[in-house]
């Protein structure tokens, strides 16, 4: 179980030292850091192989062609995915799940219909759903949550119904660490008919994912969370849905005949590729996803497993320390406040000791509503962090309580 | 960021000056920074033209309650328009992180590490907004 | 004026042999190669500064949010924009467009009014128009060319009129070379009070451009045709125009408020950047400014000036070929026919010497058809280029004559 | 890249086969292959069940033009069955760029490098599919 400190050499930013301490980063849920094997590839690659993809009849443009493609065959493995062309690159989850809402929400869902949410859902597959709901006069409802911060599936059995157009849900909450039965969700859907679109954006990092099995609609994650570079994520949409759409950005490879007063459109995936996509950074998250396989993703989900009980038993023998979240099938965050200390000051008591947390609503405001806070502060791990970090992270809480008591 | 919580601004966290609710006050201001949950509450004393008393109430960290307890210290018996020549030395002060020409700042000259934080600089700067709306309406009535 | 000799060091992919023969790399219209400056500039952030930005309250945090918002200030006094909050990152040209189409365009362009558009627009300035005309009901107008790929600008004078709400036009064609008179183009969108969108993806690699003179109500580049990484451009659009738009793609960090029901939104340029945005290709973007800044924009457009000319007398003078554009007034692109060789062929024979352009239609089908012809190869120049590259390019068009004879 | 415009390639783009109209056809066929601008069109003349004669005629690159010489020489005289069978060969092939088992493929084997270049893969199974379209076609009326 030491792989924390096994691969702490393949990350070059945690020899940094912050305010003259050792980092200890405890922020992967917001961003992860990227290994040498990423930085190494992306360089390569720009260095040896870089042109434009797709449009180009010469040596580079092919090179650069195959190892785009190669990428997507390789993520697509990853996930298990069923089928290649569903495979698209955006930017990031947000884009992702805007997409989804743009090109099949606004067409299909229609007045009158539901789409059935959380209330634990990061705003980036909250936002979107209110928008389309406004525009097509869809009701938006809320599966409820138990008060230990799991759903409650009998009543998302009865929520669900014929009304249900879409059912959108998280993978893995970025607070409460809870996992998500996605697998019996997507069932509730497609019995009723809806589509089940999965935030995959805590899970895909943290554990293995298998579309096939879990036979959702849409799924959608994020490069940067899972050691790949920024600006570059992923949307799986099932390809006979994919090709009812309408695209969603329009311009370049996305197109298959353009005259002046209308065009007609590619074939998946490039349907829902305008323009020059991120081609290094898929090239860079290609990487990301080899060196994760080669440590292998249920290893890393048992060092974050291990990690995260560890953080919780020790917080929760902490004084005056509220944890949130279920403690058992959970991923690698930990939300918690210390009473009488707000969670910024946490955050920056701790900063001094060189330990990065996340204190804030997380991108989650109506989940902090429901749980009665401003906010909370986040510790979240990854595949480089190890029990040390979590001793750093205790004995920084008690610095702090000292500090403002 | 390890000398923003020094001394004087725990002190002010921790023994906050003027805090509560004012018997008698003229008008109270709400302020609220969403994005961090900070709240506010400020309650003023109008004399004339003269703030004569002014006290806060408010849930949020220790820097933007500090700056409130520096706020009502430093402006309470001042006149309207020192309300606002202060709130603008205290905007350059933040945004720049050095002792504007004037009137010294005393005790909210702790709050100079703000000026490389952008993400704290809501917090501090909470109560002193709060404050021009105040006088905004102040001003309207 | 050995600009291209001097910096080529500079460009480690130029040392690259491509079917045994030096690479001479005449494609960045389609995309320009990276300096070393702008990889080690990714990496370093990513090995020393890296962490998620605007959310963190820790050192990394501040140090990631401080780079991304130095990278936004540079690059807004690179392109002299009036205000700061008006650059917002995309992913690059065609996400800017169609943010403004959608959030600007299907908001505010009014069923009857009429969208004046070139026929020299790349798809990503013509396709999203299109679906903005369809969507309120608005006629699409085209700007006549003169027979040598100039607008005919005493038409444009008569077709923006009073039921003009937008006049989209592109800063420089990236087939034909034109530089159009975008000054007076949005002279002509403002004074029947229409809105003017410049696409810049051609031109701000290549020219110093300053937006407070063209006044444009948006403008927009990507960051990968001008030294910089993939997966980054940039939206510069007037602040009071884009508060009063809606967002485009929503999420985390472009909101301000969120309940269940309903969110309100941050102000600019956050409102619109959804998600986590590019931020290593930010920090990229910034250290391409910067060295394009070093050598001076002035310099760079005499270079690619020189360049450009010195192939069109070259191969003007070969027999049988057939070139496109204007001789004068023109940005670094050449395209140009070989009767009897299919411009996809001749890539490929080029290609065998090592010589890399393009071929097709360039994702401007209309103008294709408007030159009456099924593709054009065209060769396009950057800084890195030499008169060198000028002679390779003849030998080799001579060379495939001879195979294809 | 290199060994793609190789002598047979050449020889049937400058001396293309079976190239023009066809008197007394049975059918024609179109096919377009847009995003390049390839055109073609295939004249069949059927004798039964058999391809009894075939032409081309088109404008596009040399590997569309030469792989629709090739197409109409390797089928000229084929059963519909064997055309079939012959179109999947080619597939096959195209995708590997290995000579799938079964009746060799002669001259069409100078095709192989398209194997390793997705973008001019159309350009070379312009002819194939445009037949293929033609064979549903027949089998409809
Ligand atoms: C004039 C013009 N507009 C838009 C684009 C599209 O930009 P991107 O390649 O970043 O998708 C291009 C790129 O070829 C272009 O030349
Ligand atoms: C569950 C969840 N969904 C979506 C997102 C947004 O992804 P990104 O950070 O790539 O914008 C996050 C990131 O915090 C997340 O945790």
């Amino acid at each position: 179980m030491l792989l924390g400190r096994d691969v702490r050499k393949d990350f070059p930013i945690l020899n940094v030292k912050v305010n003259g301490k050792p980092l200890v980063y405890l922020d992967s849920a917001a961003s992860s850091q990227k290994p040498n094997a990423v930085l190494e590839s992306y360089c390569r690659f720009c260095e040896q192989r870089y042109s434009n993809v797709h449009r180009g009849i010469h040596t580079l443009g092919e090179a650069a062609t195959g190892d785009y493609e190669a990428a997507r065959g390789s993520i697509a493995e990853f996930i298990q995915a069923p089928a290649l062309e569903g495979v698209i690159f955006t930017r990031g989850t947000p884009e992702s799940i805007n997409l989804v809402a743009h090109s099949y929400g606004k067409k299909f869902v229609k007045h009158g219909q539901s789409i059935v949410l959380t209330p634990m859902e990061h705003h980036a597959n909250l936002v979107p759903w209110q928008l389309v709901a406004k525009f097509v006069g869809a009701e938006l409802r809320f599966i409820p949550m138990k008060s230990d911060g799991t759903l409650d599936l009998a009543e998302a059995r009865k929520l669900i119904d014929k009304t249900t157009a879409m059912v959108a849900v998280t993978h893995a909450s970025n607070v409460l660490g809870t996992i998500n039965p996605v697998g019996e969700i997507v069932e509730l859907a497609h019995k009723v008919g809806a589509k089940a679109v999965i935030d995959g954006a805590q899970a895909v990092p943290h554990m293995p994912v298998n579309l096939r099995e879990m036979n959702p609609d849409f799924y959608s994650f994020s490069g940067h969370k899972m050691l790949g570079p920024t600006g570059i994520g992923v949307l799986y949409g099932r390809p006979e849905i994919l090709n009812d759409m309408d695209p969603f950005l329009t311009g370049g490879e996305m197109i298959r005949e353009v005259y002046l007063d209308h065009a007609t459109w590619n074939d998946l995936p490039y349907k829902f590729e305008a323009g020059t996509p991120a081609i290094a950074e898929a090239i860079g998250l290609h990487a990301a996803v080899r060196y994760l396989q080669e440590i292998g993703m249920e290893r890393i989900a048992q060092m974050d497993h291990y990690l995260t009980t560890h953080a919780l038993e020790k917080l929760a023998s902490e004084p005056d320390i509220a944890l949130y979240g279920p403690l058992s099938q959970r991923g690698a965050v930990t939300s918690f406040n210390v009473k009488g200390i707000h969670p910024h000051d946490l955050a920056a008591l701790l900063d001094r000791e060189g330990i990065a947390i996340r204190a804030g609503h997380h991108c989650c405001q109506p989940l902090m509503r429901w749980l009665d806070v401003q906010a909370t502060a986040r510790a979240s791990f990854y595949l480089y962090n190890t029990a040390d970090d979590v001793a750093a992270l205790i004995e920084g809480v008690r610095t702090a309580r000292k500090v403002l008591a | 960021m390890s000398d923003l919580y020094g001394e004087i601004l725990l002190d002010h966290y921790r023994l906050p000056r003027n805090k509560g609710q004012l018997v008698g006050e003229t008008l109270s201001v709400e302020g609220k920074n969403p994005l961090c949950g900070d709240e506010l509450t400020l309650h003023l004393k109008l004399d004339g033209d003269r703030v004569s008393d002014i006290s806060f109430e408010g849930n949020g960290c220790a820097i933007s309650m500090a700056s409130a307890s520096m706020l009502t210290e430093d402006l309470k018996g001042r006149s309207l328009a020192e309300v606002q020549r202060r709130i603008e030395q205290f905007r350059s002060f933040i945004r720049d992180g050095k002792e504007p020409d004037g009137e010294p700042l005393d005790d909210i000259s702790a709050l100079a590490g703000v000026a490389q934080l952008p993400v704290r600089v809501k917090c501090a700067t909470l109560a002193w907004t709060t404050m021009e709306q105040g006088l905004l309406q102040v001003k309207q009535s």
